[in-house]
């Protein structure tokens, strides 16, 4: 049997999912990333490998992705999260044709192949405003769990937009919001209607086509769903495990490149 | 805290310019219609409409068109749409909105506007002009002419520089004459630029009447409205017409001693672009200190006539590269445009400068800040700086300006009280 | 600095890394030592007649900001938000007394910002230092922008007698050509090599020895550049799995040298760059005549670069691109385009479109010559590599 | 005895001051502003007068400032916290010419006349890069609180050089210095030095004429004071009243609309329960 591991190590989460040569899914684990990438991606390996019964020994290749994917010497190729995420959320969802990517620092927009190949993809790098950090706040400020933003902003019967670039700044805003009476539930839709906005025009300028993946941390909210959908006026899929689709991503490619290597296709090198 | 004033006056001249412009527009959307007469595309600043009269050829300004978006909070759809495809967030947004407008087919009026027979690029100051046109011809496929001005480096204009401008606005005269088949009508040029020098005598005088206190007129959100007419018919006798109107308006106003504000509170200079998609929140906001302005730098976008420059029918060519060379602030160097300010401050008798920063507009605002500090700590001139865009809605942070105007003119009236004090 | 036969590769390299972002010009000072009552001119990109400059007696000193060598502490308050990075280091260069060596700045007419500055300049600055500014033709079809451009430059002969007190005469400046048309096939051929053998020389590596050169007699430049296109192609090096892409838009702010080796870290082979272009903006040699201005001019109406700062409506510009990705049989473009530069942000819109069009991938990274921290780019760049690589 | 109130409704915390006729402080109040602007706005007010052991109507006039003054229905007036920034540091220390300002959401630098007032002065504009968010945003990733994280900063002895001074993008920043083995000191070194920088290349805007008086919650920040000085290369004011710095000045002011009057014309039943 050929085992392929992915990990994710993200800044938050690192995150492991075990495959094997007919990409079925042989485990997975998470776990904090804390100050030590390198350790963190190793703890998780082995939490996975216990969870299917496996040994160390039995892994023959390991991509890495994700922000910390240089950090992990263990691995055998490391690949972007842009590039896995993408991987993931078509293997996950075959007709996808764009995949959007909200994660507590940045949204992307990709716009990918059959296969699952990148085509064309943009970031939103100038600002931190329409990303999960702006939610996070909103929700330290609001004084409720971030686990709840998502149900709340369904219940909105009056969404107020947001209209500030700025995270913070957006603060001010909320508050002008707060004393004018708007509720909590209304707010929330507002954010989660102004963040829809921003990302309908990320996947406009990488030329949207359906179908739209939705995936990230953000995913998880459905009223960030819902306010998306209604905005682009179509569903979008949205995967159970949000979490893992980047690692999942890594997984497919590891397997693909180990294939290649294994059939005697020269080493990338890109790495240093 | 005073009571909001009310600030504008809507005279006889608002209808009459409001009249002008529908006219325009309806021309415009007829030439789309029948294909005639042939439209020519060309940016405000030193234009040289004379030429065009001469050929009763229509002139497209895509400004104006892009700042009637703005003012009517239509703008940001198209700005929206033109960042789709491609154009950066902090590119000129009246570009995008240009650009955007046509992808989306949104006109100010909801007519059609004319495919330009010719996309006249006449380069005055603003590179961002440059892009824009090459933009404009290779969405529609309009031909383009640059017309080349070299900048005002030096104090006046060499002779070299005249020579290269009349050269290239003999070759545009043979494009016109290719567009209109007909041919050059040398008197009727001569014709249209004498009545440009009336309308800018006449343009003149208005300007200077904000000299007097109470000003009759703001010189900034006032002077905007007359702007339009100098642009698209100063080179013709409905353009005379309507300043001498105007003037008499204006010069009625200050004889029964009106002004913008029963009580003028401060006398302002501004500088750079207004915020055409909060104009009004903008006005309101010196209305409430009865602050005017008494002159502007960018009401002289179009021309600078009130420091004496006017065409000249007996040098017609010569005369109109003039204008575009060295009268027109766009193509001024950053040091006389401090001097023109200055004078301004000085003559108009201003309590204060604004600078009003926009973020699209590199060529005001490249350098503003060192502007802000020759104004303050050089001729120790109360100045302010504020910052927001002349087209794009979302860089206009109301409360923070706001309360930047209120400090502001907080310490105006505290140094005018200690300076009525130590006169006493 | 005279390189002998065994050619010490390394060394011309690491005399060209630290030369390349010395905001101290230690060598032009050495220079001025060496030679009494000589003048140094500084130039911001990117078009500057460095013949002139050179006939007159003078050192053309290429002044590209800089880079992440100096904090930007006072030209914030000169240039603030939305003007980009280079209009501000070219300020607090000049504001914290490190362009003492110079005696005088070109500028052109390439962008709005980059006017303005030149006459914030003159403002602080025009006691001691000689400013001027130069109109480049935007209107090359018509004859008379040849005409107007032989005066322009005829004038700034004339500044330039002033300033260095002597007579330029035609013959100074024929032989000013001949030494620039010299340096710029020497660095030519080192474009050429690495195109065909891009894994033999770094840009990085081509980079700093071009940018060194901003600061040297073009003479000995020439003469570097030879010995290094002499020693190349012995040098050990391993070809790498990589994409061959164009880097197109850092004509003037330049990324700093970090983000060149991410670039190339990242999987790109740079086949062609724009990166300096003020070395190379003639497409061949200049012709030498009778009226060597004359020739100058009629060379930038007629045979110069491409760029975003170049008009020229006889030819589109994305037309050219599409030319050069062709010429250097490359993969796909990568944009690098200086933050708020927005000549290079404008003719984005067209690129994409042209390339689109020819069915040529294209990445846009935006960079700051201060940045010092590539995650995100690097990560991006190798999104793309992997999106030309996997399948 | 004649009283007169400043109330400063500041982005992050709410302060108020009430003097007396002497222009003594009698009482300093500091809430959180938290949601409620109006509400920030009476508790702070309410608290002073209970501080001073006085009711609501035996203030005679209160002048209303900071972000939020609009929204204080009992106040006489508003002004602008430029204007009282620079009327409270003047008071505080006459010779002051120039104020900086640092609060939670903007900074900000003062040219102040020799009669305190303003004669110039710029703002940070749109962005709350390099504020005091910023540096709270710093304590919660590391997990310390503010009081500790200035003290902190002056142990470092290599500071690090940080990529962004977005009060957002810093959290990514701070934990890859983190990730990369950096001790918490270096960062806040980092962190305390790019702000300086940012805030005096700010002030550069004005002439910065000594004496220079920092106002605002951040100047309660020894690492920031330090850190400041080391750019400036001069030596700063720093009262232990700075957050109230701006409740001052308007306080001074409300007293000086007072008069000689005593007695409120504002009717505050409301606020009396
Ligand atoms: N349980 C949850 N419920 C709602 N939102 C969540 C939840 N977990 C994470 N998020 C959102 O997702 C963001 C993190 O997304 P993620 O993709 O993990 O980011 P990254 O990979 O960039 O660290 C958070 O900022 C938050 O807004
Ligand atoms: N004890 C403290 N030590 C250090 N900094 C503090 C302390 N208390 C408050 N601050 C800083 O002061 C800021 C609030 O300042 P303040 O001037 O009240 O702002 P605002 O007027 O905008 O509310 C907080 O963001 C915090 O960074
Ligand atoms: S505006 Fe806000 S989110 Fe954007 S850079 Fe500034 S602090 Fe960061
Ligand atoms: S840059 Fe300024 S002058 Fe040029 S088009 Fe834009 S707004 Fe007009
Ligand atoms: S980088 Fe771009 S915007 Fe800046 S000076 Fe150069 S050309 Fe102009």
């Amino acid at each position: 049997m050929q085992v392929v591991a992915g990990i994710d190590a993200g800044s938050g989460l690192t995150k492991a999912i075990l495959i094997n040569q007919d990409r079925q899914v042989l485990g997975k684990a998470i776990t904090k990333t804390g100050a030590g990438l390198e350790a963190a991606a190793a703890a998780v390996l082995e939490k996975a490998l216990e969870q299917s019964g496996l040994r160390r020994g039995d892994v023959s290749y390991i991509a890495t992705t994700g922000l910390g994917r240089y950090s992990i010497r263990f691995r055998d190729i490391q690949i972007t999260e842009i590039t896995s995420g993408a991987k993931g959320a078509c293997f996950l969802f075959p007709s996808t044709r764009c995949v959007l990517d909200i994660g507590s620092q940045s949204t992307r927009a990709v716009r990918v192949r059959e296969t699952g190949k990148v085509i064309e993809f943009k970031t939103n790098d100038k600002c931190a405003a329409g990303s999960g950090s702006f939610l996070e706040r909103a929700a330290k400020y609001l004084q409720i769990k971030l686990e709840d933003i998502g149900e709340m902003s369904l219940h909105a019967s009056n969404p107020q937009p947001i209209s500030s670039v700025c995270a913070v700044l957006a603060e001010s805003e909320i508050i002008n919001h707060i004393s004018a009476g708007v509720s909590i539930e209304d707010m929330l839709r507002g954010i989660h209607d102004s963040l829809s906005e921003r990302s309908t025009s990320l996947l406009k300028r990488v030329a949207m086509e359906r179908e739209v993946t939705f995936i990230g941390g953000v995913a998880k909210q459905h009223g960030m769903v819902k306010a998306l959908e209604e905005r682009l006026q179509f569903k979008v899929n949205v995967p159970d495990e949000c979490e893992f689709v980047c690692s999942l991503g890594a997984a497919l490619l590891g397997l693909q490149r180990f294939q290649k290597l294994s059939e005697g296709v020269g080493q990338n090198e890109r790495d240093n | 805290m005073a009571p909001a004033q009310k600030s504008e006056y809507r005279g006889y001249v608002h209808q009459m310019q409001k009249t002008l412009m529908v006219n325009w527009y309806e021309r415009l959307g007829e030439s789309a219609l029948k294909g005639w007469p042939p439209a020519v595309c060309l940016m405000v600043s030193g234009n040289c409409i004379e030429l065009l009269q001469a050929f009763d050829v229509l002139p497209i300004y895509p400004e104006v068109n892009a700042l009637q978006l703005a003012i009517r909070h239509q703008s940001l759809e198209p700005i929206v749409a033109a960042e789709e495809i491609g154009y950066a967030s902090d590119n000129c947004a009246y570009v995008k909105a240009d650009i955007g407008a046509y992808l989306k087919g949104i006109t100010p009026t909801g007519n059609k506007m004319p495919t330009a027979a010719l996309i006249l690029c006449n380069f005055v100051g603003c590179n961002t002009y440059l892009k824009w046109f090459e933009h404009v011809s290779a969405f529609t496929g309009a031909p383009m002419y640059v017309l080349d001005v070299p900048f005002l480096r030096y104090d006046k204009p060499t002779a070299d520089d005249i020579t290269y401008v009349v050269k290239q606005l003999k070759e545009l005269v043979g494009l016109l004459e290719g567009i209109t088949h007909t041919k050059f009508d040398y008197d009727r040029f001569k014709q249209a630029v004498q009545y440009s020098a009336e309308v800018e005598s006449l343009w003149s005088e208005i300007k200077h009447l904000s000299k007097h206190s109470p000003s009759p007129f703001d010189a900034y959100f006032d002077a905007i409205t007359l702007m339009g007419p100098l642009y698209v018919y100063r080179a013709s006798s409905v353009g005379v017409d309507f300043f001498r109107a105007a003037l008499q308006e204006l010069k009625e106003r200050v004889a029964n001693g009106q002004g913008v504000y029963d009580e003028e509170r401060f006398r302002i200079v501004v500088e750079g672009p207004p915020p055409y998609p909060h104009f009004k929140t903008f006005r309101d906001m010196f209305a409430k200190w009865r602050a005017c302005t008494v002159a502007s730098t960018y009401s002289t976008v179009g021309g600078l006539w009130e420091f004496g420059f006017r065409h000249d029918p007996e040098n017609p060519f010569e005369s109109v590269a003039l204008h575009m060379i060295e009268n027109n602030v766009t193509n001024r160097n950053y040091l006389q445009r401090y001097a023109q300010i200055e004078r301004y401050a000085d003559e108009w008798k201003a309590d204060g400068v604004i600078i009003h920063f926009v973020k699209s507009c590199r060529l005001f605002s490249a350098g503003q800040g060192d502007m802000r500090d020759y104004f303050t700590k050089v001729l120790k001139r109360p100045t302010l700086y504020i910052e927001s865009d002349l087209e794009d809605p979302r860089y206009f942070s109301e409360a923070q300006i706001r309360n930047r105007m209120d400090a502001f003119f907080e310490s105006l009236e505290h140094q005018k009280t200690m300076a009525n004090v130590a006169g006493e | 600095m005279n390189p002998d036969n065994g050619i010490d590769l390394a060394g011309i390299l690491g005399q060209a890394a630290t030369m390349a972002q010395d905001v101290t010009f230690q060598s032009v000072r050495g220079w001025k030592a060496q030679h009494e009552n000589a003048k140094a001119i500084g130039y911001f990109p990117v078009y500057t007649p460095v013949e002139l400059i050179h006939a007159a007696g003078a050192l053309p000193v290429g002044l590209n900001g800089a880079g992440d060598q100096l904090d930007i502490q006072h030209a914030d308050a000169r240039f603030g938000s939305f003007i980009c990075s280079i209009v501000k280091t070219t300020m607090e260069l000049a504001l914290t007394g490190h362009l003492e060596p110079l005696d005088g700045m070109l500028f052109h007419s390439i962008c709005d910002s980059a006017r303005n500055l030149c006459f914030v300049y003159k403002r602080h600055f025009a006691e001691n230092l000689y400013v001027d500014f130069l109109h480049l033709p935007h209107n090359p079809s018509s004859v008379a922008s040849q005409e107007f451009l032989v005066s322009e430059y005829r004038r700034l002969k004339k500044n330039l007698e002033n300033l260095t007190n002597r007579t330029v005469t035609d013959q100074d400046i024929r032989l000013a050509i001949k030494v620039y048309n010299e340096n710029r096939r020497a660095l030519s051929d080192l474009y050429r090599y690495r195109q065909e053998e891009p894994h033999m020389l770094p840009t990085a590596e081509l980079y700093v020895l071009q940018r060194a050169g901003n600061f040297m007699p073009v003479e000995e430049h020439t003469q570097w550049l030879k010995a290094v296109r002499q020693a190349l192609p012995n040098r050990p090096m391993k070809r790498r799995d990589s994409i061959r892409v164009v880097v197109e838009g850092s004509f003037c702010e330049q990324p700093p040298i970090g983000f060149i080796k991410i670039l190339e870290g990242a999987g790109c082979y740079v086949v062609d760059d724009d990166f300096l272009l003020g070395k190379r903006w003639f497409t061949e040699d200049v012709p030498i005549g009778d009226d060597p201005i004359h020739d100058l001019a009629e060379s930038y109406v007629q045979r110069s670069v491409y760029s975003s700062v170049r008009h020229d409506w006889r030819k589109p510009r994305f037309l050219g691109l599409v030319e050069k990705v062709k010429a250097g049989k490359a993969d796909a473009v990568v944009f690098c385009l200086a933050k708020f530069c927005e000549p290079a942000f404008f003719d984005y819109v067209l690129f994409k479109r042209e390339l689109e069009k020819e069915g040529i991938p294209h990445l846009l990274i935006e960079f700051e010559e201060k940045m010092f921290t590539f995650d995100r780019a690097r990560t991006e760049i190798e999104t793309f590599v992997e999106s030309l690589l996997f399948e | 005895m004649r009283f007169a109130a400043g109330v400063d409704v500041g982005s992050t915390q709410t302060k108020a001051i009430i003097i007396n006729g002497e222009k003594e402080i009698v009482a300093r109040a500091l809430v959180d502003t938290g949601a409620n602007v109006t509400k920030a706005g009476e508790n702070g007010f309410l608290e002073a007068c209970r501080v001073a052991n006085i009711t609501p109507r035996d203030v005679g006039f209160v002048v209303g400032t900071g972000y939020g003054r609009y929204k204080i229905t009992f106040g006489n007036v508003q002004m602008t916290e430029i204007t009282c920034h620079a009327r409270g540091a003047h008071f505080i220390f006459p010779h002051t010419r120039t104020v900086i300002d640092m609060g939670g959401q903007d900074s900000k630098a003062i040219s102040v006349g020799h009669k305190g007032e303003v004669s110039d002065f710029v703002m940070n504009d749109k962005c709350a890069a390099g504020t005091g968010r910023f540096l709270s945003n710093a304590a919660d990733v590391l997990g310390m609180t503010l009081d500790t994280i200035g003290p902190l900063s002056l142990t470092a002895k290599n500071p690090v050089k940080l990529t962004t001074v977005c009060t957002v993008f810093v959290e990514a920043d701070i934990l890859s210095h983190l990730v990369q083995g950096k001790i918490a000191e270096d960062i806040l070194g980092g962190v305390h030095q790019a702000i300086a920088r940012r805030t005096i290349s700010l002030a550069r805007r004005i002439n910065i004429d000594p004496e220079v008086t920092v106002t605002g919650g951040v100047a309660r920040n020894v690492g920031m004071v330090a850190a400041l000085e080391a750019v400036l290369g001069m030596k700063l004011n720093i009262s232990p009243d700075s957050q109230f710095t701006g409740a001052l000045g308007a306080a001074i002011f409300a007293l000086e609309k007072l008069g000689d009057s005593f007695e409120s014309n504002i009717w505050r039943e409301g606020l009396c329960k």
